[in-house]
């Protein structure tokens, strides 16, 4: 077994929590959160793979890099909508949100 | 000078830019909606008129065939070695031919006719009028399109303002009756999208030998799909294990599910005879302008459907199903009948009339021959006249009664003789009295199916007697007895009534004394499919 | 030229004149139904012109047709034939409708509808013209079917009373079962035929001197179905119920249905169609059968009843009957000669009791008596009618009468014998209407009064044509039946036949005379001892009534019970897969719940199944 | 599975950081406070920083920890102090939702891992160059320069949004 299944389940198990987070927990900052973990589990396999992948380039830490920036924008904008949802209902819990609804 | 211009596209799209008129005028003024409504309307049947005068029954349709490649999307398969590249064309193809012109004249009259008989719409003209066009819009696209994907797009597309129309402008369970229709035609439409791609995905192909290797292109094309069917020899027919890709097969099996499917498709639109109680609701709970094309026009796309497609790609499954087209045939006829023949609504009474009548027209296409297969679309284009002109009549007289119950009617002819007379005519062409159009399609239908199927037929004609039975007791509970008091003052057809009134009735007369009129531009349209029913006989 | 050529235009006129009337309709004055006389008349002439070349025999018998439905290589025709036979028919019916038409201008004079009226009366000699000329089947089938729908208009003219509404119903229906009949032959022969041909000679061609292209069997059953066609149009039992309710339409009608046109029409038909009945023995005696049975079926319930009509309604079946006998024992001459003796003698009955009812406003004749002294044209006019039904000799309907029992004697003698009976019925019946009507004291209390000089002219023309037809043929004189089938009329110089129809019929009306004029019969000699015939008698054998049990009830209750299978049955799975359908609906609607996590989860469960089933692949 | 594991010291290094990684993750999800929470995986983020060293990113381990641990975490408990959080711990549970979510995660855990099992990865792989850091910059300018420039879009369109949406909406008035 090499490295970079170790790596890969690593990540996997990562990502699998996150998803948990993100569909079980109501708060929706920890969702927010379990957002970020999974893609930094994501992340984490572009690394591995830009190492021990069948063509080992630099690609695969940039872009990780790009996720990054894409997970700061998405966080940023996250809480944003979230504080404005609050004002609005004064609550964070996603399932209190159901507009979707209607 | 017409040569050069693309008549059926002006047909096709002299709704559309009315509608787009319509929807552009001011909303306060009703009659201008009208006007340009019935203007629309009228081009296209100027139109059609001139294709039946200068239509060559040696020709056909192809001086007026037009045809180009309309979207073209690469498919990246892995191609072979030998081929270049594989394409998906969708393809706007229109033309007539002997079966369709009819049909197509047909729409245009009872559109016209329609329109003016819009006059009792009260509410909301601007909608009304623009869904109305659109409608034009999708049937002549329905009986104009030579590829498959334009007939579905064209079908759905008389779906939705139909929907709209029944529903918003429709009498008190408008909502359900809608709901209903398009429950079922959209199980229909989705029978036929799935035998349509069953066909397209097997036998919609051509290959052309480029330089650089095989072009391959798969397209609804209704020509292409027909030669490759009726060609031993194409790749669709070719046994799979020569071919060594057993998915593009279009084996029997394959073939009797696509005729089943469409089967069941244009069944519903007909309807035959399980799928017939949403065509009842839409009979009593649409406005009568809307049942004019409903019943006129819209159940005649599911024969025509059956007939070009089914019959056409399918003979040899027509030919196995033939039987059990009969029996259903005759089942609709007399199920039909004897329901008319208790109704106490009108309305349901040429509901059931009608589904009666389409049994006729199934008669003639089980029939397999030209006499039976002339008469299904003779019959077709009868009834359409014979019902667009029973609900002009049943519009004119719910406006001035406020209902249709004929216990509730009676002695009609003593306040209203004009509209009397006419309902009677319209009544006995719909009995099939010779002289009017009913007689020829019921009889020429009845006299193909005769030589094939002899006591079927038999049974069949039953139903020209019941159908003596429920015209006679719903017509004269209306028009004959004491005249109720409330009845005596109402008045008879205005003028803007009694046009398309006597229109149709005078169309009914000359098809009914001139059939030749017709007759001859439909041999010519099904040649093709009587000499491949004739081949397999003879092989 | 020969006027044969033309005779297309003889029903071309009265089409003309229903166009301009239906057109002018009511709008038009009284005077414009003067149009509908004046093409009748030109009718007439033309068809006199036509008959007349065809006496002189110089020429050939004339066909001409065009190609109405060209369909691949079958081909149906339409074309006319001018025979002795069709100018025969021309001839009777112009006449009789021109007639018709002189005395509806005054018994109709008082109807607002009237131009309507003659509007329909020439679509209706139209369409009995068309029917007689046809040269083929299929365009007889038209005609015949434009017949009944004429009849009925015409039955039904009078749409305000619900009788008129009912009778009409019944006429329009009763028949369209024969018509089924007819039209199923049609497409038997259609198919059977040789080159699908239809028309009347190939058919005489192929039943004559190909017999055997058409195997036994098919042959009887055209035969017989032809035969359905005629029962209901010529009203010969089961089918006769229509004929006597058909009297709820205006008397002159009555005499145009019965003389001329419609009833007429069904044995036109057996005459036109004779070869192919000829070709089976079944089939000839089934109509044989049939027609006596009707002939004197019918006359027993003459003899019960009490409208004026309704009792020439029941003689007029009965006649019909002697005809379809005639027909049935191979005697096509002896039956034409009776319709054609038959066509004058009952327009002439028929206008008759239209002019007594005019004076006397109704129609039961326990309320008339001693009309005969104020109506002398009427009476004497009705009284010459009667005579001929009876079958008093000279009159035309002995002699045609007496040619029909003569051929029954050569080939079926016991339906001689049920004809002369029906010939003593017959007599009788006559003679109660007869002297109920016009001998005694009035009973009613309307004072009749002659009628006009236009209602009693075609009374007379009628009259003189009841006294003088029947010599065309005799006896001694065999030219008619010669000249109308072409064959030379078998010897028959039966002194038998004359002595027993003259003995039956004077016995007939002596007994009438005995009971209804002089009384020393009691009236009620028959009633006072077996009420229960007489009850069956007056209400027709039941037939209507056994009618409505065992078709229309059923019908009913049949269209019923699919009403209701239709609506819970039919409906009911559909409504039952809707509903599933909603149900299924309301539970997605459950988990289209807004919670974002839900949507999560059912996509990330989505995404395992599909892996799964990707994976999955794997191991099967 | 073949367990003849070599103690290589890169194994243990990630065998170490991946226990503090998924520590870190669990804890976050099992923790009733929310800071708590916050904390607990910005902990799993250094962890994963440190990973990314282990992988010879030192660069992307770097912004790791700089976005990540300073940037997204610390946003993550500002959005935690502006709005109130009553009532945690005391959440109503929702088992249905609780137990699909975690069956649906084990199999897809499980699937990921079975795939990852089934895989063929190459044995060996080429060294990475060794400024790592230099060779990023250079590719970022040159063949990357239009994803970087959109990215820079992004953040900035992201931030202008972030401002506009968390702004108190004035009175219409």
């Amino acid at each position: 077994m090499n490295m970079l299944a170790s790596y890969l389940t690593l990540a996997a198990v990562l990502f699998c929590i996150g998803l948990y987070g993100v569909i079980v927990k109501r708060n929706a900052i920890i969702v927010l959160l379990s957002i970020e973990l999974m893609l930094n589990a994501v992340n984490l396999n572009l690394v591995a793979f830009s190492k021990y992948g069948v063509q080992p380039s630099l690609t695969g830490q940039l872009f990780s890099l790009f996720t990054m920036t894409v997970a700061a924008a998405e966080a940023a904008v996250g809480v944003a909508i979230l504080v404005a949802i609050y004002r609005a209902r004064a609550s964070v819990n996603v399932d209190e949100f159901d507009e979707l609804r209607r | 000078m017409l040569e050069n211009i693309p008549v059926l596209s002006c047909i096709l799209l002299a709704p559309l830019v009315g509608a787009l008129l319509v929807l552009l005028l001011p909303k306060q003024q009703g009659s201008w909606h009208r006007v340009t409504a019935l203007v629309f309307s009228v081009i296209p049947l100027v139109l059609t008129l001139w294709l039946f005068a200068s239509y060559q029954t040696a020709t056909g349709g192809a001086p007026y065939t037009e045809h180009f490649t309309w979207l073209s999307i690469p498919l990246s398969r892995d191609l072979g070695q030998d081929i270049s590249s594989m394409l998906v064309n969708f393809d706007y193809h229109l033309s007539i031919d002997g079966i369709s012109l009819p049909l197509l004249l047909l729409t245009s009259v009872v559109s016209v006719m329609a329109a003016i008989a819009s006059v009792h719409v009260r509410k909301r003209w601007k909608m009304y009028y623009a869904l109305f066009l659109l409608l034009e819009t999708g049937m002549y696209g329905v009986f104009l399109a030579r590829d498959l994907v334009l007939f579905f797009i064209f079908f759905e597309l008389t779906l939705i303002p139909m929907f709209f129309l029944i529903g918003v402008w429709g009498y008190f369970a408008r909502e359900k009756a809608a709901n209903r229709f398009l429950v079922y035609n959209g199980l229909g439409s989705a029978a036929m999208l799935l035998a349509f791609l069953i066909l397209i995905a097997t036998a919609g192909f051509t290959a052309v030998q480029g330089t650089d290797g095989v072009q391959i292109a798969y397209s609804g094309s209704y020509d292409v799909l027909l030669n490759n069917i009726a060609d031993p020899n194409a790749y669709a027919n070719m046994d799979p294990s020569q071919t060594g890709d057993a998915g593009l097969h279009l084996s029997e099996g394959l073939k009797n599910w696509a005729f089943v499917l469409l089967l069941i498709a244009f069944g519903i639109k007909i309807p035959i005879f399980p799928f017939h109680t949403w065509m009842l609701r839409v009979h009593t709970e649409a406005p009568p302008p809307v049942v004019m094309i409903h019943s006129g026009v819209l159940l005649k796309m599911g024969v025509y459907g059956l007939i070009r497609f089914a019959a056409f790609l399918l003979p040899a499954q027509l030919e196995d199903w033939s039987t059990t087209l009969a029996v259903l045939g005759v089942i609709n006829i007399l199920y039909g009948a004897v329901l008319a023949c208790v109704q106490k609504e009108f309305k349901l009474v040429l509901a059931y009339s009608s589904v009666s009548h389409m049994g006729i027209v199934l008669l003639g296409i089980a029939s397999l021959n030209e006499i039976g297969l002339q008469g299904a679309i003779y019959q077709s284009v009868s009834h359409g006249l014979i019902s667009a002109l029973l609900f002009l009549i049943v519009g004119t007289l719910y406006e001035r009664t406020g209902t249709t119950q004929i216990d509730e009617l009676g002695g009609l002819a003593k306040s209203m003789p004009f509209l009397s007379g006419i309902l009677l005519t319209a009544g006995m062409a719909s009995l099939g009295l010779p002289g009017l159009s009913g007689f020829v399609g019921e009889f020429l239908s009845f006299l193909g199916l005769f030589g094939s199927m002899k006591w079927l037929t038999a049974i069949g004609v039953l139903g020209v007697l019941l159908a003596a039975v429920y015209v006679l007791r719903s017509v004269l509970g209306i028009t004959f007895g004491p005249i109720p008091d409330r009845w005596t003052d109402i008045k008879d057809a205005r003028f803007v009534e009694a046009v398309p009134m006597i229109a149709l009735t005078a169309l009914i007369v000359l098809l009914g004394v001139f059939p030749s009129v017709m007759t001859d531009m439909m041999q010519q349209g099904f040649n093709g499919l009587l000499e491949q029913i004739q081949q397999r006989a003879g092989g | 030229m020969t006027f044969a050529q033309y005779a297309w235009l003889v029903p071309l006129f009265p089409v003309a004149a229903f166009a301009v009337l239906i057109t002018l309709g009511r709008g038009a004055g009284r005077q414009a139904a003067w149009i509908g006389t004046l093409a009748s008349l030109v009718s007439l002439i033309l068809s006199l012109c036509i008959a007349g070349e065809r006496l002189s025999g110089t020429v050939d018998e004339y066909n001409a047709h065009f190609t109405w439905l060209q369909i691949g290589n079958y081909s149906l025709n339409a074309g006319f034939d001018v025979t002795n036979l069709t100018s025969l028919m021309l001839v009777v019916v112009t006449l009789v409708s021109f007639l018709v038409n002189l005395y509806s201008h005054g018994y109709m004079r008082d109807d607002e509808r009237i131009t309507t009226f003659f509007a329909y009366v020439a679509l209706f000699t139209a369409s009995m013209l068309g029917l007689v000329l046809s040269d083929n089947l299929l365009t007889l089938y038209i005609f015949w079917e434009l017949v009944g729908v004429c009849s009925f208009l015409l039955v039904g003219f009078w749409f305000q009373k619900p009788e008129a509404k009912a009778a009409a119903k019944k006429a329009f229906i009763v028949t369209r079962i024969g018509d089924l009949g007819l039209l199923i032959a049609l497409l038997l022969l259609f198919w059977y035929m040789p080159g699908n041909a239809l028309d009347f000679s190939s058919i005489h061609n192929v039943f004559t001197t190909e017999a055997g292209v058409i195997a036994g069997g098919i042959t009887t059953l055209i035969a017989l179905l032809i035969f359905l066609g005629a029962v209901g149009k010529s009203g010969q039992f089961p089918l006769h119920v229509w004929l006597p309710d058909a009297m709820e339409g205006p008397t002159p009608i009555s005499a145009l249905i019965h003389a001329a046109t419609m009833v007429a029409a069904g044995v036109f038909l057996v005459a036109r169609t004779f070869v192919i009945f000829q070709a089976s023995d079944a089939a000839m005696t089934t109509v044989a059968v049939i027609g006596g049975f009707t002939a004197i079926f019918a006359a027993t319930i003459g003899l019960a009843q009490n409208d004026i009509k309704r009792i020439l309604a029941y003689s007029t079946v009965s006649q019909l009957g002697y005809m379809m006998l005639a027909l049935g024992v191979g005697s096509v001459s002896a039956a034409m000669f009776h319709l054609f003796t038959h066509a004058f003698f009952k327009a002439l009955l028929f206008l008759g009791a239209g002019s007594v009812i005019h004076a006397v406003h109704t129609q039961d004749i326990r309320e008339m008596g001693g009309v005969g002294r104020n109506m002398k044209i009427t009476a004497w006019t009705f009284g010459i009618g009667a005579l001929a039904l009876s079958g008093i000799p000279p009159f035309a309907g002995f002699w045609s009468k007496d040619a029909i029992l003569t051929a029954a004697l050569t080939h079926q003698p016991l339906l001689f014998w049920v004809g002369a009976v029906t010939a003593f019925l017959t007599a009788l019946y006559m003679a109660r209407l007869f002297f109920m009507v016009f001998a005694g004291n009035p009973r009613g209390e309307a004072h009749a009064h002659e009628s006009p000089a236009i209602m009693t002219l075609p009374l007379i023309v009628l009259a003189v044509l009841a006294v003088v037809a029947g010599f065309v043929e005799t006896p001694f004189n065999g030219w008619f039946g010669e000249w109308v089938t072409g064959e030379k009329p078998e010897a028959h110089t039966s002194a038998m036949v004359i002595v027993v129809s003259v003995a039956v019929s004077l016995l007939g009306v002596y007994l009438g005379w005995l009971i209804y004029a002089k009384g020393t019969v009691r009236r009620d000699i028959v009633s006072s001892r077996i009420p229960g015939l007489v009850k069956v008698l007056e209400n027709k054998y039941y037939i209507d009534e056994l009618y409505r049990f065992i078709l229309v009830k059923p019908l009913g209750g049949l269209g019923k019970a699919l009403a209701v299978f239709d609506e819970y049955v039919v409906d009911g799975v559909v409504r039952m897969a809707g509903q599933s359908a909603a149900g299924l609906g309301r539970l997605n609607a459950r988990l289209q719940s807004g919670q974002l996590q839900g949507y999560a989860l059912t996509a990330l469960i989505g995404l395992v199944i599909i892996a799964l089933a990707i994976a999955g692949r794997r191991f099967w | 599975m073949s367990f003849n594991i070599e103690f290589t010291g890169e194994f243990v290094a990630f065998f170490s950081l991946a226990v503090c990684a998924i520590v870190g993750a669990v804890m976050a999800l099992n923790f009733t406070k929310v800071v708590h929470m916050a904390l607990s995986l910005a902990f799993t983020f250094i962890a994963l920083a440190g990973l990314f060293v282990v992988l010879e990113a030192e660069f992307v381990a770097f912004v790791q920890v700089l976005l990540y641990v300073g940037a997204i975490t610390i946003l993550m408990i500002f959005g935690i102090m502006m709005t109130k959080h009553q009532g945690e711990g005391q959440e109503p549970s929702r088992p249905l939702l609780e137990t699909l979510g975690a069956i649906g995660c084990l199999a897809l855990l499980g699937i990921l891992i079975f795939a990852i099992r089934d895989a063929n990865f190459p044995a060996d792989s080429a060294p990475l160059p060794l400024d790592t850091t230099r060779e990023i910059g250079k590719l970022l300018f040159t063949q990357m320069a239009v994803p970087f420039e959109l990215v820079s879009v992004l953040l900035t369109v992201a931030f202008i949004g972030a401002v506009a949406l968390a702004k108190r909406e004035e009175d219409p008035q």
